[in-house]
């Protein structure tokens, strides 16, 4: 009976294997030289990760594989999201370096937590079957459970973790619902295949659409679209601030795979459906995130509600493929890729704005109150400055990232017909405006309450202004990157 | 130098020295001020006289400059049109300037913005020629403008003096009124005729005649002349925007002789005679400007009666006169009107140079209570001003007499409704014009020496007791200085004379095709036929109603001031709210502070409070400001930090989207 | 002569003000002189833009074109008409005028403060030659952020409200116009290019929506009532500099949208709510002329009478004829000269006693001579007295009124008492009288360098006011073909 | 004979239960992971019921992978509540609010 | 009726009920025993479905691992019976509407055409067909991928878990390999210089009683 197995082609998925060998390493060199050589986990884990990069980038083909009997993807654009997850991956790290030393959080179940998380997210990103999906959500959102309460002392942190998890446990509950309900309808669990039945329309519409009320429940929990939103702003704000920008990196990429390649890749035919969803959604995030930021005087709070906002917009992206039923491949490739665009452009700004919390932040202070930056100008110039470009990108305002991915996006909305909703999430970004002006006005108006000089390592200084500029050349010269992402999506559809 | 040269020159050599004077005066010097100023505008008088003599012979020019604007197929340039109107203007306005900066050099001995007077003299000279000088609306406008600009330095010379910048701001106020009726009309003429050259508009003023203004449905040549009236109203102090003349005395004694009597208030007359092709074909404009004519003749010379500020009653007559001129356009008698500026020009100017002599004598006294008998003291002043107020009450052989005769007989010719009553008016002013000329010199120069006496009140002059010419004590007058008194006596020699050029001037062609009088309005023509030399003029004059008229009332002035000086204040007391009435003004400045002043303040601050912050800012912006920050406040009361309502909110969601999806499929939407 | 004036234009100030910044607030002696060159360098790049410029071509000259953002076709396309070109002359020249007004006063962050009004300039040389919508939006919006950082950091007590009051409001006007130029994209068959879109068709209800979405962006910016106010807020609390580049060139980028968006791209939709824009800016020019006339604060007074100069800018471009459309640029222009020239002029009264309240004040003629004269004159430029550049723009409006409707014009000559109203009484309170106080009878005169910029104004006041002509030359056949474009119904 | 349907609409009426049960529940935590628990079991009812009726086995196989899954899950969960328990030396469902707003 | 049939509404209806008493029990330990009731008879369910494996596997993973856990933490942080149920009654209604409207939705759609037996119609198997062996067969095949992922998730609990609940007694006795491999020779033994004892100490002391 095993006669007719065949080894599965490995060497799509090698980064996932590398990764998890290396992990391997990182808990033996945890166990050995944990207690003294504590540098060497966070070094071993950027090796690991730069060396996922470069199996990743030498197997950059634009080819689609598919290996271990189907389940596993290996496109262009799972190579280009696992690549950007490296990034922000390693640049979470160097960020939080001093931060987690300072707290000694620096233990090495961190580092292999955070790699196992990446794990997940890689496999989620390379997910062809919705078992694989499953399986990297959990495993991601297990590792992050662990990572949120991992300040096992701090109260906030483990009833953030708490949250985190009973709402995680609902989500992912939904979310089987509905793939139960897929599978049942379509007798395939495979993303192709469930293509397949719902494009010969061999499946109940009905039970389709009903199980896919769940599945997008599941999908907008892990996007925090409201009202699948709620533990957002409890969770960014109770966990370490190193775990809370990892939650607002990386993850939202790999759920933006999750969306695509259930949403688009799978039910494709259920698109006018799925986009009524979305776009309810949608709004009442953009809606609701800038509503809610105004009245946060905590910055991880805001940058919560704000990153609720933002998924809003990357939804009203996602949900503009389909122009009046009929599938238009520019008008789709046109949304995707702007909500592919506005998923990268904002972890970047999202990183860049952490990295300024974990900037002030010293043994013993926590800078996570809007306060915390007063005066910021007087102190430091230099990255007061690279706040101002990141707070004014994530408003929108050009020559910064944060508008031209909100232009995409608004334009792919508009292209498929939703001017009203253009109009409506406008006026919200006016809305919006204000909480990050709020910041920029607290830098550079107020006098400083706290002249503690800044004692941030040379990295987290280099890193910093390297993200803070890099919102801005992309800004500048926005051409390149949403050419990388609109090609990454073409040759993967 | 070919003419155009000498053209450019004229208003140029002014302006020069104003610059000069203005800029450098510090490094000029007193003398080199004034020395600059007086050559600019003498050879600028000297060049007038020279295009006098060319225009005589016959050499009209019409011609740009150069080209300020070109837009909307509307070619705007600055040029000059060189007629016998214009010549006679320039010498006036030069001559009367060309005293005037001379008389300022004793005047003005003392005072330390020496310098700035004179380039401000110098300046309005220059704009005053401009404005003759233009051979289109706009650059009528910007010497319209910039007249009333150094009008509006002049009156606010003395910057200190509170009285004197609130008359400074409300001379540009009224006028800015009239601008804007003026401005209103050369926007009417470039939209109907296409152009603001006057030749062009002139040669389509038939055609305009026959059109209504496309959105208000008046005649448009009406609404024109009326519009373009105003103007003239505004800066010819025409009731009822009379208001700044009185108060614009306020400036030194020089400019009020230069341009609140001479110059600068005839522009209005100066302006309607120019646009007589266009005021001749609408009956209705000039029956309004006659009546208005008419009202501020006679109303504003009851005034003078009961002023005691020797300047005010120069300034009364003044308006008084202007009316006169007014009607003389309304009754098409251009050419009248002209006569009398120029006459005017001359003995209004003594008058006021005049009175300028009589306060500098008494240290900067104004009041006339506070004068008497002061012909002994001030020999040539007193001649002179002597000499002025006949021509002012009309009495022949001076200069008044012929022109306001000559007026008044157009106007009792005049066919245009509203000329009955102007003749009345014109009548009854010339009563009291004798009145109030003669009261002015019996009270200043006859009588007993009430300057002698210690101040009675503060009343009259109150406004000058803070003034750093205040006084010091008891004075011992002396007549003025030569450059005083020269101009005076230079003056009054036209005064008395150029009344007897009525008959080159009037009847001799002196302005050629310069003015034009339509068929139908030949008033001037039957007087010209009337008209038997000077000589003839004063026999028949003689034998008028006006002459005695005007006897009676100088007549009545000598028995009041001079045998029974009790009288006067018996009648002010008899005749009660009448002298209050007068006294008062008719309540105009009360009613403009209460009304336009308030008013506009009122509104504003209604629109400021209750539009602007209240309506705009407080409930438009930050309402709603507030409205999304309560919102917010609401919103967040959602994120209750409690993990049922969270798990609450997802399932619900959940359904949500469970029964958006029944709905839809309800309603066939998917 | 090189083609990339524009980008020059453009990039000189904003590059230049990197070593500005990075120069720090210590060496205030080095930042000044920098941000000096760089704003003189960036005007006389500007020069070869006049001089170079061919008036008798209605076409767009100095044209850069390169692809920005291949996706959506968005290219980086410069270039100038005649009616786009004077504007950055101006502003240039008002970058130069306000580096030297922040000489001396701007004590603390000096560099930054350079630095800001140096990248503000390019933003603003950048929208006026802008050919691409989405390259136009993103200067447009781009110019906020500077002005924001000015007003907040440099401004008056209550400069925060202010400076977020300024910069939602704008933001809110051009967010709105985001979508249209999206849709004008979509439209026209995916061309961001403003000239492809003057030859768009479109039907007259997406027409108006259009308009309305431009409108609610340029009204804000210009300021038409009722979306006004956040401009005497910003204007008070900004520092004299700020309220200068506000008043002299932020203002006209709204009033710019009109003509190369508005009126050429959706005319049927122009001439279908021109009866609404002209009752607008009548509103502004009397009802804000009221306003204006009870003012207490100098400042505020200058910023209301700047509303009042711009309602005739929006009248005379929505009586669609060229008089009327000529004369709103040369108000534009004008009223870039004087008030500038009136702001800077409170700054001077203001750098030396603290105060803007006009009670504080009286008699400065008595000791400060020089400065009085200046202001008198700019006093009378702004009340709109011939021979100074604000009597042409006013005066060719009026006259393009009263060609359109008798009644507008009428309103709109109303300006000629009210604006000399409250300037006039302003002056009269502020210059004339006795001194006012002591620390009136304090004041030095001003000194050589405020009255070079004083002075400097002043000459271009009268130069426009005396010779119109040049400026108005280049315009012409701009404006020529802007109205061919207006009356060319685009309804099918 | 029972029907596809009948199995159905047990696990929708558990998954209901469970829901239910997790904001009902405002005391003990553990109730709450217990909840999780049913709620997963109601999903594999579907799986198994569908698995079969569709004779595929795929959806078994799915089932195994939830119960790995549900086991780490609640391992991890309890950690979390002994942790939790150990900071707020309670697990009543209404003491975790210090995070809201 | 058939057996079968009888079985299911019997074990179905005995689920439902012990779910529902899962949520209602007061006493955790009540909860947890229902909710092993519950998984019993959904395990005999899946015998119904042919399931055998699975049926087995619930029971050994989640009664034999699961619940025992759960019990034992109960027991572990010995928490208070709850005293009052404050909230909850008043919260029913609105419990009942929404999981009565989730089921009734959901029952709604799963009533439906297309899973009734005309449609599906259940799949018997033949009595020696094992369920085991075929997906012990797929298992490590075309399934290896999820488990290898499955394996990982296990692990991942297993870190967490020790991350988050080891606290290290001071006087635990385990050794530490970190702190073995860590230490070095000079650690361990040091070589202390001393100066030779000499005469002179008596008087130095003196001093020092002195100051």
């Amino acid at each position: 009976m095993l006669n007719n197995f065949v080894m599965p082609d490995l060497y799509p998925a090698a980064p996932e294997i590398f990764l998890l060998l290396m992990s391997f390493l990182v808990l033996f060199v945890d166990l050995a030289f944990g207690a003294t050589q504590r540098w060497m986990a966070a070094m071993l884990t950027a090796v690991t990760l730069m060396g996922c990069a470069a199996i990743t980038l030498a197997g950059v083909d634009g080819q689609t594989v598919l290996t271990f009997s189907g389940m596993f993807v290996d496109d262009l654009l799972s190579d280009f999201l696992k690549l950007l997850t490296y990034l922000a991956v390693i640049m979470m790290l160097i960020y939080s370096r001093r931060y987690l030393a300072d707290r000694g959080l620096d233990k090495g179940e961190f580092y292999v937590l955070v790699l196992y998380a990446t794990l997940g997210m890689m496999v989620m990103i390379s997910a062809a079957n919705l078992l694989t999906m499953y399986l990297g959500l959990e495993l991601m959102s297990l590792s992050l459970y662990g990572l949120v309460a991992i300040d096992r002392d701090s109260p906030r942190a483990t009833e953030a973790a708490m949250k985190y998890f009973v709402l995680g446990a609902l989500a992912s509950g939904l979310l089987l619902y509905g793939m139960s309900m897929i599978y049942g309808a379509t007798g395939s669990l495979e993303i192709g295949g469930v293509a397949q039945a719902l494009y010969h329309e061999q499946a109940d519409k009905s039970v389709l659409v009903f199980g896919l009320a769940f599945l997008v429940a599941g999908v907008a929990f892990k996007l925090g679209l409201v009202p699948f939103h709620m533990w957002i702003p409890d969770v960014y704000h109770g966990a370490p601030t190193a775990v809370t920008m990892f939650i607002g990196s990386a993850p939202k990429l790999a759920a933006f795979a999750m969306a695509l390649r259930l949403l688009v890749y799978a039910l494709m035919g259920l698109a006018v459906e799925w986009q009524k969803m979305l776009l309810i959604m949608a709004v009442l995030s953009i809606g609701l995130g800038n509503l809610a930021a105004i009245a946060q005087t905590n910055i991880k709070r805001m940058l919560a509600y704000s990153a609720i906002s933002h998924m809003g917009y990357m939804a009203l992206g996602m949900m503009s493929g389909l122009v009046g039923g009929e599938l238009d491949p520019f008008t789709a490739v046109n949304a995707y890729s702007s909500a592919l665009y506005y998923t990268v452009a904002y972890v970047m700004m999202s990183l860049g704005a952490f990295g300024m919390v974990l900037l002030l932040s010293r043994a013993g202070y926590e800078a996570e109150n809007l306060e915390d930056f007063k005066g910021l100008n007087q102190r430091s110039p230099w990255f007061a400055a690279m706040m101002l470009i990141i707070m004014f990108s994530m408003a929108g305002i050009p020559f910064f990232v944060g508008f031209f991915a909100k232009f995409a996006v608004l334009l792919a909305a508009i292209k498929a017909g939703y001017t009203t909703v253009a109009v409506i999430a406008v006026m919200f970004s006016l809305i919006g405006a204000f909480y990050y002006l709020r910041v920029v006005k607290l830098m550079y108006f107020d006098a400083p309450v706290d002249a503690a000089p800044i004692k941030a390592g040379l990295d987290l200084r280099v890193l910093l202004s390297l993200n803070g500029l890099a919102v801005a050349a992309f800004g500048l010269f926005p051409d390149a990157l949403m050419t990388v992402c609109t090609t990454a999506l073409i040759r993967s559809l | 130098m070919g003419m155009k040269t000498l053209y450019l020159l004229v208003p140029l050599a002014p302006l020069a020295g104003a610059i000069l004077a203005g800029f450098f005066g510090r490094i000029l010097g007193r003398t080199g001020s004034h020395v600059v100023t007086i050559l600019g505008v003498a050879i600028s008088f000297a060049l007038s006289v020279l295009i006098y003599q060319d225009v005589q012979a016959g050499n009209v020019f019409n011609g740009a400059v150069y080209t300020w604007m070109e837009s909307g197929g509307l070619k705007l340039q600055v040029g000059f049109l060189i007629d016998p109107l214009t010549v006679t203007m320039m010498l006036v306005v030069n001559f009367v300037s060309l005293m005037v900066h001379v008389y300022t050099i004793g005047y003005m001995a003392d005072d330390p913005g020496y310098q700035r007077f004179f380039s401000y003299i110098s300046l309005f000279t220059f704009s005053m020629l401009m404005l003759v000088m233009s051979n289109n609306f706009v650059q009528l406008f910007f010497g319209w403008e910039a007249v009333g600009l150094v009008s509006y330095l002049l009156i606010g010379f003395w910057y200190t003096r509170p009285t004197a910048i609130y008359a400074n701001l409300k001379a540009f106020l009224v006028n800015r009124v009239g601008d804007f009726g003026f401005l209103l009309g050369i926007g009417l003429i470039a939209a109907y005729a296409g152009s603001l050259d006057y030749a062009e508009v002139f040669a389509k003023g038939s055609e305009l005649a026959k059109l209504n203004e496309a959105v208000t449905g008046w005649p448009l040549i009406t609404a024109i002349c009326i519009c373009l009236f105003i103007g003239a109203m505004g800066k010819s102090a025409q009731f009822p925007l009379h208001v700044w003349l009185p108060d614009s005395m306020e400036g030194p004694t020089p400019i009020s002789a230069l341009i609140h009597a001479a110059t600068m208030v005839t522009a209005g007359i100066f302006m309607v005679s120019r646009m007589s092709p266009l005021f001749e074909l609408s009956d209705t404009a000039l029956s309004f400007v006659i009546v208005i004519g008419a009202i501020t003749t006679l109303f504003m010379a009851l005034i003078a009666i009961v002023q005691t500020d020797i300047k005010r009653v120069v300034a009364y007559s003044t308006l008084s006169q202007l009316g006169y001129m007014t009607m003389a356009l309304g009754a098409s008698a251009y050419s009248v009107a002209i006569f009398h500026l120029m006459t005017h020009a001359f003995f209004k100017a003594v008058l006021f140079l005049g009175a300028g002599s009589v306060i500098i004598a008494l240290h900067h006294e104004q009041d006339m209570r506070r004068m008497g008998g002061l012909r002994k003291y001030l020999p040539i002043t007193y001649v002179t001003m002597f000499i002025a107020a006949i021509a002012n009450a009309g009495l022949p052989p001076f200069a008044g007499f012929f022109s306001k005769d000559s007026i008044i007989e157009a106007v009792h010719l005049a066919q245009v409704p509203g000329a009955g009553f102007a003749y009345f008016c014109a009548l009854a002013a010339v009563f009291v014009g004798g009145l109030y000329s003669f009261r002015l010199i019996f009270f200043t120069f006859h009588g007993k020496e009430r300057f002698r006496e210690p101040a009675h009140g503060a009343h009259g002059h109150g406004a000058h007791d803070d003034d750093s010419h205040g006084h010091h004590g008891p004075v011992e007058p002396h007549e003025s200085p030569k450059v005083v008194t020269v101009p005076l006596i230079l003056l009054s020699i036209p005064a008395i004379a150029s009344g007897w050029l009525i008959g080159t001037i009037l009847y001799g062609k002196w302005f050629g095709d310069a003015i034009y009088i339509a068929e139908v309005h030949k008033g001037v023509e039957k007087m010209a036929e009337e008209f038997h030399g000077v000589l003839g003029m004063m026999a028949h004059g003689v034998t008028t109603l006006p002459f005695w008229l005007a006897a009676s009332g100088a007549a009545t002035a000598w028995f009041l001031y001079i045998v029974r000086p009790d009288l006067p204040a018996v009648i002010k007391q008899k005749s009660g709210v009448l002298a209050t009435i007068l006294e008062e003004k008719y309540g105009f400045d009360r009613f403009n502070d209460w009304f336009f002043a308030g008013g506009a303040r009122l509104i504003g601050r209604g629109l400021w409070k209750g539009g602007d912050q209240m309506l705009i800012d407080g409930v438009m912006v930050n309402g709603s400001a507030g409205a999304v920050g309560w919102i917010s406040g609401v919103v967040r009361l959602i994120q209750t930090g409690h993990i049922y309502q969270y798990a609450f909110g997802m399932v619900f969601g959940a359904l949500g989207l469970l029964s958006l999806m029944w709905w839809m499929g309800q309603r066939g939407l998917i | 002569m090189s083609t990339q004036l524009l980008s020059l234009a453009i990039w000189v100030p904003i590059l230049g003000a990197l070593p500005v910044f990075a120069l720090g607030s210590e060496r205030r002696g080095l930042v000044r002189w920098l941000s000096l060159a760089v704003a003189v360098a960036g005007f006389l790049v500007t020069l070869p833009l006049y001089t170079g410029f061919d008036a008798t071509l209605a076409s767009m000259q100095f044209v850069e074109q390169a692809p920005w953002i291949t996706r959506f076709n968005v290219q980086y396309l410069l270039g100038v008409d005649g009616i786009s070109m004077p504007f950055i002359l101006l502003n240039s020249l008002i970058t130069v005028l306000v580096v030297l007004a922040g000489w001396e006063v701007i004590e603390e962050k000096q560099a930054q403060y350079m630095g800001a009004f140096l990248i503000m300039s390019g933003l603003m040389n950048g929208i006026f030659s802008a050919l691409d919508g989405v390259l136009f939006y993103v200067f447009f919006e781009a110019s906020l952020i500077p002005m924001y950082i000015i007003i907040g950091a440099w401004g008056g007590p209550n400069r925060v409200y202010a400076a977020i009051k300024f910069f939602l409001y704008t933001l809110l006007g051009s967010l709105l116009m985001l979508v249209a130029l999206i849709w004008l994209f979509l439209e026209s068959g995916g061309s961001f290019s403003i000239l492809d879109w003057h030859q768009l068709r479109i039907g007259l209800t997406p027409q108006i929506l259009i308009f309305i979405a431009f409108l609610v962006s340029f009204a804000v910016k210009v300021p038409m009532w009722p979306v006004h106010t956040w401009l005497p807020d910003a204007h008070v609390e900004a520092p004299t500099g700020g309220s200068v580049v506000l008043a002299a060139i932020a203002l006209k980028l709204g009033a710019y949208g009109f003509v190369r968006f508005s009126l050429p791209i959706v005319p049927d939709a122009s001439h279908y709510m021109a009866p609404f824009i002209i009752s607008l800016s009548l509103i502004a020019v009397i009802y804000i002329g009221f306003v204006a006339l009870v003012q207490t604060d100098m400042k505020k007074l200058i910023a209301y009478s700047s509303i009042s100069h711009m309602g005739f800018v929006t009248l005379g471009f929505f009586i669609f004829n060229q008089i009327g459309i000529e004369g709103a640029l040369v108000q534009m222009i004008s009223h870039g000269f004087v008030s500038a020239a009136m702001f800077l002029c409170v700054g001077v009264m203001y750098d030396r006693m603290h105060s803007r309240m006009i009670a504080d004040y009286g008699g400065v003629v008595n000791t400060m001579p020089k400065f009085a004269a200046l202001f008198v004159f700019f006093a009378m430029a702004n009340s709109g007295l011939p021979a100074t550049s604000g009597f042409v723009g006013e005066f060719m409006v009026i006259l393009g009124a009263i060609k359109f409707n008798f009644w507008v014009g009428f309103a709109a000559a109303t300006t000629l008492i009210l604006g000399a109203a409250y300037t006039l009484w302003m002056v009269k309170r502020v210059v004339f009288g006795d001194v006012g106080n002591a620390h009136v009878a304090e004041l030095k005169d001003i000194g050589g360098r405020e009255l070079l910029v004083l002075g400097l104004l002043a000459a271009c006041v009268l130069a426009m006011g005396v010779y119109p002509f040049p400026f108005t030359e280049v315009m012409h056949s701009s404006v020529d073909n802007l109205l061919k474009h207006v009356a060319m119904s685009k309804l099918q | 004979m029972i029907s596809l349907s009948h199995y159905l609409i047990l696990a929708a009426i558990l998954f209901a239960i469970s829901v239910v049960g997790i904001f009902l529940n405002r005391k003990n935590l553990i109730v709450l992971l217990m909840a999780i628990e049913l709620m997963l079991l109601a999903v594999n009812m579907n799986f198994v019921a569908f698995s079969h009726y569709l004779n595929d086995l795929s959806g078994q196989l799915f089932v195994f992978f939830i119960l790995v899954v549900a086991a780490a899950e609640s391992g991890i969960g309890l950690a979390i509540l002994v942790v939790l328990f150990r900071n707020l030396s309670s697990i009543d469902v209404e003491d975790l609010d210090s995070l809201k707003g | 009726m058939e057996f079968k049939t009888i079985l299911f509404y019997v074990f179905s209806t005995v689920t439902v009920v012990a779910a529902l008493r899962v949520i209602t029990a007061r006493n955790p330990v009540h909860a947890a025993l229902f909710l092993v009731l519950a998984f019993f008879n959904v395990a005999g369910l899946w015998m119904l479905l042919q399931a055998e494996f699975l049926a087995l596997a619930l029971i050994m993973v989640y009664v034999g691992a699961v619940m025992v856990l759960f019990l034992f933490v109960v027991m572990m942080l010995d928490i208070n019976i709850e005293r009052v149920r404050a909230g909850f009654w008043s919260n029913l209604p609105l419990g009942i509407l929404v999981g009565g409207l989730l089921a009734a939705e959901m029952a709604a759609v799963l009533t439906g055409r297309y899973f009734g037996l005309a449609n599906l119609p259940p799949h018997d198997l033949p009595a020696n067909h094992s369920n085991t062996k075929e997906l012990a067969r797929v298992l490590y095949t075309d399934y290896a991928y999820p488990l290898e992922i499955a394996s990982v998730i296990l692990l991942v609990a297993i870190i967490v878990a020790v991350t988050l609940t080891l606290r290290r007694r001071k006087d635990t006795k385990t050794m530490q390999a970190s702190a073995q491999i860590a230490v070095k020779a000079k650690d361990r033994m040091r070589l202390v210089k001393m100066a030779s004892e000499v005469e002179e100490s008596a008087p130095a002391a003196k001093q020092g009683e002195q100051a």
